[in-house]
């Protein structure tokens, strides 16, 4: 195994990483640029090394400074988190060149799967179903159009270099089109220094269902089955659930969605964890979208379904250990959800909520996990995602793991910051959401028919005399002209005398 | 003695000290209370000022969060919804972050719902509109500019 | 199912159990002493009730205030948790009389168990295997002599209403038979009100091996498998694991062993959940000790490896649904270890530790399950037991189910009154309790050869330098002599103004 | 500045600002310290008073926590092992908890390891015995008297 690892990375993965190499008694090299030294990877690691400023691309997407810690603290490998450098092929090389293992696939592999179109070629020829449309960016809004016209409206543009939404565009008409195009081109510049984009079908309503697969170095490839991620907002995953609730409703899809996953892989002779997205209709129908050649943030519910440790595998496997578990060990097991706690403003159009955490309480107890990146006290920077924490639940039934979750969420307080978690409380108890009829455009249908009703007479007025006497208690002691001494006024300034 | 509390845009009287007779309230960590209703109910409270305004407070309750502002009904009523120059309009920060592009200057005219500044924070780019067609009145910050939550980054009239 | 339910109990179990009620759409009710007001079990029930004095007797032992607390508040069933009024068959019977569900099994089936003396009876006769000796009361120390010499010393002496240790004396010569046999039954007047006493043959070097067992109102029973709990403490369990190192190494002993519990349990009439409590050899024999007609403190571990939830099925079960599991459905998955964190000092003989927590972190993150009572600034009473949260964790192996706690118990810190995390991290790296190699006698071997030795000159060194900045800092500011302005003293010093 | 600095018993000479000289150290929690050692090493330390002793810390690290004192070498070394008087010994409470029992009167005679006094705390009883034979100089607490650690219960001469 390795004599000393170094993540690149920050925030819950990193501390997810580092948990993992201390139970294998591996030293942690953190790293962290100027806003981050107090940040809960760099308390939690053996090692930390400062690499620059805030900005992304002078500390954590800076491979030189990365190699030169690793190098400095005498790590032998690298684990890249997702994000930042994870599916950067160059970096992947230049770890390798360096005698350095980077904790993920081969360079090669990154790079068959990094451009969209590649990895479309790849998987038609596997075998694996895409939709239609073309695997070559557009050479312009000409060429769009005619291909539009021959696979029929909606269809969508899509980034080749792209991930997280950036860059893609739904098209209802030709009208849009040329605008359309050009948006997402200059998107894609912006986003990714790639203004290259290609152009598919858009499938309705689609649900978002991926397979995480693993292999190993030596040839053996097995899937742990699908995650369903069709909550999303602006193309960003919000809730993600194993297993899938369509999947589990159609007999054999798993194993076929298994099969060509591994397929795709396979011939882009890929190791390690990743993961291959589909996008799938409700009748079972199923197509290739793209594969992530990294750890994916909502790898937990897939641990906790099928009792698997990928970061655990992820050492092993880079360390070139044999993947032991054959596809017929896999089990799976019950149900898992996992919410991701951001901090943002669901009352603001979701904007960003960086800041002070005031408070901070954090659920526990039977069928809970929590991946968390803060602490009472930390402050959240405004560089980076908002990301907070990952609360995950287990239980026999995806009823249980809802209603486990919506228990989960009210031991949860995240104050001085705004966050997601009443809406998720909201969403946990919608219908549609319970009954399992999810697609990738849920969140806007729900915002439309939530309506969170004000808070009912006596809670609004215990909270508004709650809030006076904080006040209160928070200024030079300030008596309340009333003579009656009542119990609770009693109560709430001994305790106050106290602490 | 009476207040007038606003709870998520609701106004009402309150008179907390009745509110709370025969209550138990306790602050068990620093703003968070433990509340035991005369009837018996456990309710837990977690108070935080609200950034940037005085007299306003974050409570929550049962996972979801209430707005609450307090008045002293014998203060003045109304604060001034404006800056007071009619038909002047701030444009103030939705949250903190760091002004990427300021797409006007100060005598453009600007129309109803053309952008005006993009701040940026956690990776997500917000463009600030102009709410009404009128003329740039003031730009108060530049490209690079930090800003806080509230902050008036420019003003139309 | 259940209208509102009363849990008659507090600290962590209270919590799980109210948990367990929220995830089931329960309301809960709380009971609390006048100490435990502001108790987290409070804090997290529905409603809560004061129910008296500090002392037990007055409180929580009391059942008619707890039955009175029921009545007012509407609740038509009791969950009794652990310890307290939860093996006390007339209180069992007191809820039935009232019309109030007691959540756990029939009074009768308690009182047939409540004596380890009537226990030992009905397991004989169901053919369970017991430890030689007396099934009755001891009349007096001539009595107890005879028996002893004709089961041959060591013998055990025990309390017939006894629980916990108390009551208990090994006694391993004739000479010291009288003395004990009288300590041991003032023990067990003052404990439980009864000075009955019998005597067994002792076990050396026993393990204790237990069998969680599960029964539905319709006749329907099932065991799910062995917890190991040989390392004690005075007669107390400290860490729990499921399943047992000694079990798995035997063919066939689990399901002897279970088979046994199930005889056993049926004998007594029982339902809900129990535990049915063995003495183990290393050759795999084992004697029949007694029966807690309870829910365990160790309930978790069999929940993380067998998948189910105890308390929700307890619920169920008193509910009148049937338990729906079969025996072939039982399923042992990877490896499950408990420590229970107390307030206690393990430098000064584990004397109890209550006070204020001033500082609180705990741990989380992949295969930890933490079932905490406490919070950062509670006041731990003098008043119960110490035990302040119960740390799980779960994983593929053993081995890394031990190394997953160490990590754990290295995010975990309990500031201002004294606990034994330190103690089980030197424990968990001992070798013979790697080995698996345990006994109820592990914990005093253990504390002869363990020597932790002090912190390294860097560790001592950093230590004292960063208690003395501590206490500048907490100083009206004095700075240091020094024109040198380092880095850390910036850093810390303006961390302090910004808080 | 020199100090002297007992870690779990060991005395040694401090200096605490070379010791810290290079590091970065931030409190990044209330008493909850975040050392990057001048090599790179991440260090977490919870330092917490120890109850009752002025200038004595507890430090925890990795999960134990080590005893420390700071002492200014100039301060008078010696405190005084005892209360004074050469013989007389105080019996002080363990931990805190409630008086159950009294077993003396004062001017009893006890034998060495003789029972004095059970206090009890969390559902155990801990009984303090006599750490000499000698006779009971004075006894300071009732049955049923709530103690605090430390404090003396009686003293034996």
């Amino acid at each position: 195994m390795f004599r000393k690892v170094l993540v690149a990375n920050r925030g819950e993965i990193a501390v997810r990483v580092i948990r993992a190499l201390r139970e294998r008694g591996i030293p942690s090299v953190a790293v962290f640029s100027d806003v981050d030294r107090n940040s809960l990877h760099v308390r939690m690691a053996d090692e930390a090394v400062g690499i620059g400023p805030a900005l992304s691309s002078e500390s954590y997407l800076n491979s030189g400074k990365i190699l030169d810690a690793a190098s400095r603290t005498g790590a032998d490998a690298i684990h890249p988190g997702y994000g930042f450098l994870s599916e950067n092929a160059e970096f992947a090389q230049a770890c390798a060149d360096a005698g350095i293992t980077f904790i993920g696939p081969s360079a090669s592999a990154i790079r068959a799967m990094g451009s969209k179109t590649a990895a479309r070629k790849i998987a038609e020829a596997a075998g694996a179903p895409v939709v239609p449309g073309t695997s070559e960016a557009l050479r312009d809004a000409e060429q769009a159009r005619q291909i539009a016209a021959t696979i029929g409206y909606p269809v969508m543009l899509k980034a080749a270099a792209g991930g997280g939404g950036k860059g893609m565009r739904l098209v209802h008409s030709e009208a849009e089109l040329a605008g359309a195009l050009r948006d997402a081109s200059s998107e894609a510049e912006r986003s990714f220094k790639n203004s290259e984009v290609y152009i598919e079908k858009a499938i309705l309503r689609p649900r978002h269902v991926e397979i995480q697969v693993l292999g190993d170095q030596h040839g053996h490839m097995i899937h742990l089955g699908e995650r369903e991620c069709s909550v999303q907002r602006r193309h960003q995953k919000v809730i993600e659930e194993c297993p899938s609730p369509l999947v589990t409703s159609i007999p054999g899809m798993r194993e076929r969605m298994g099969a060509a996953a591994v397929l795709v892989a396979k011939a882009a002779g890929y190791y390690n964890a990743g993961t291959v997205e589909f996008l799938a209709d409700d009748s079972g129908a199923f197509y290739f979208l793209e594969m992530n050649t990294r750890l994916q943030v909502e790898h937990p519910v897939t641990e906790l379904v099928t009792s698997m440790d990928l970061v655990h595998w992820q050492l092993r496997i880079a360390a070139g250990e044999r993947l032991t578990v054959r596809q017929e060990d896999v089990k799976w097991n019950g149900w898992s959800m996992e919410c991701r706690l951001y901090a943002e403003d669901p009352d603001a159009n979701f904007l960003p909520s960086p800041g002070r955490i005031q408070q901070l309480s954090l659920p526990s107890g039977p069928g809970i996990r929590l991946d968390s990146g803060v602490y009472p006290g930390w402050t959240v920077p405004m560089d980076y995602d908002p990301l907070l924490a990952k609360l995950a639940t287990w239980a026999e039934t995806r009823e249980l793991a809802i209603d486990r979750m919506i228990r989960a969420l009210a031991e949860t307080s995240i104050a001085g910051i705004k966050t997601n978690i009443a809406f998720f409380d909201a969403l946990l108890r919608d219908h549609p959401f319970r009954e399992g009829a999810l697609h990738t455009g849920f969140i806007v249908e729900f915002l439309e028919r939530a309506n969170t009703p004000g808070p009912d007479e006596d809670t609004a007025e215990l909270a508004a005399a709650v809030a006076w006497l904080h006040s209160r208690s928070k200024q030079p002691v300030e008596l309340p002209s009333s003579t009656q001494k009542s119990k609770w006024l009693e109560q709430g300034r001994a305790r106050l005398h106290r602490s | 003695m009476k207040w007038i509390a606003t709870v998520d845009g609701v106004e009402r009287p309150l008179d907390p000290q009745a509110v709370l007779d025969g209550a138990s309230v306790v602050e068990v960590e620093p703003g968070v209370y433990s509340v035991l209703t005369a009837n018996g109910a456990s309710i837990e409270m977690r108070v935080n000022p609200a950034p940037g305004m005085a007299g306003a407070w974050n409570v929550g309750v049962n996972g979801r969060t209430h707005a609450v502002t307090l008045r002293d009904p014998r203060e003045r009523a109304a604060r001034g919804a404006g800056a007071g120059a009619a038909g002047r309009q701030n444009i103030n920060a939705p949250m903190p972050g760091k002004v990427v592009r300021v797409l006007v200057q100060a005598g453009d005219a600007v129309e109803a719902g053309q952008g005006l500044v993009v701040v940026e924070a956690m990776k997500m780019q917000n463009e600030m509109k102009s709410p009404k067609a009128g003329t740039v009145a003031e730009v108060r910050v530049d490209a690079g500019a930090t800003v806080a939550v509230g902050e008036t980054l420019l003003i139309i009239e």
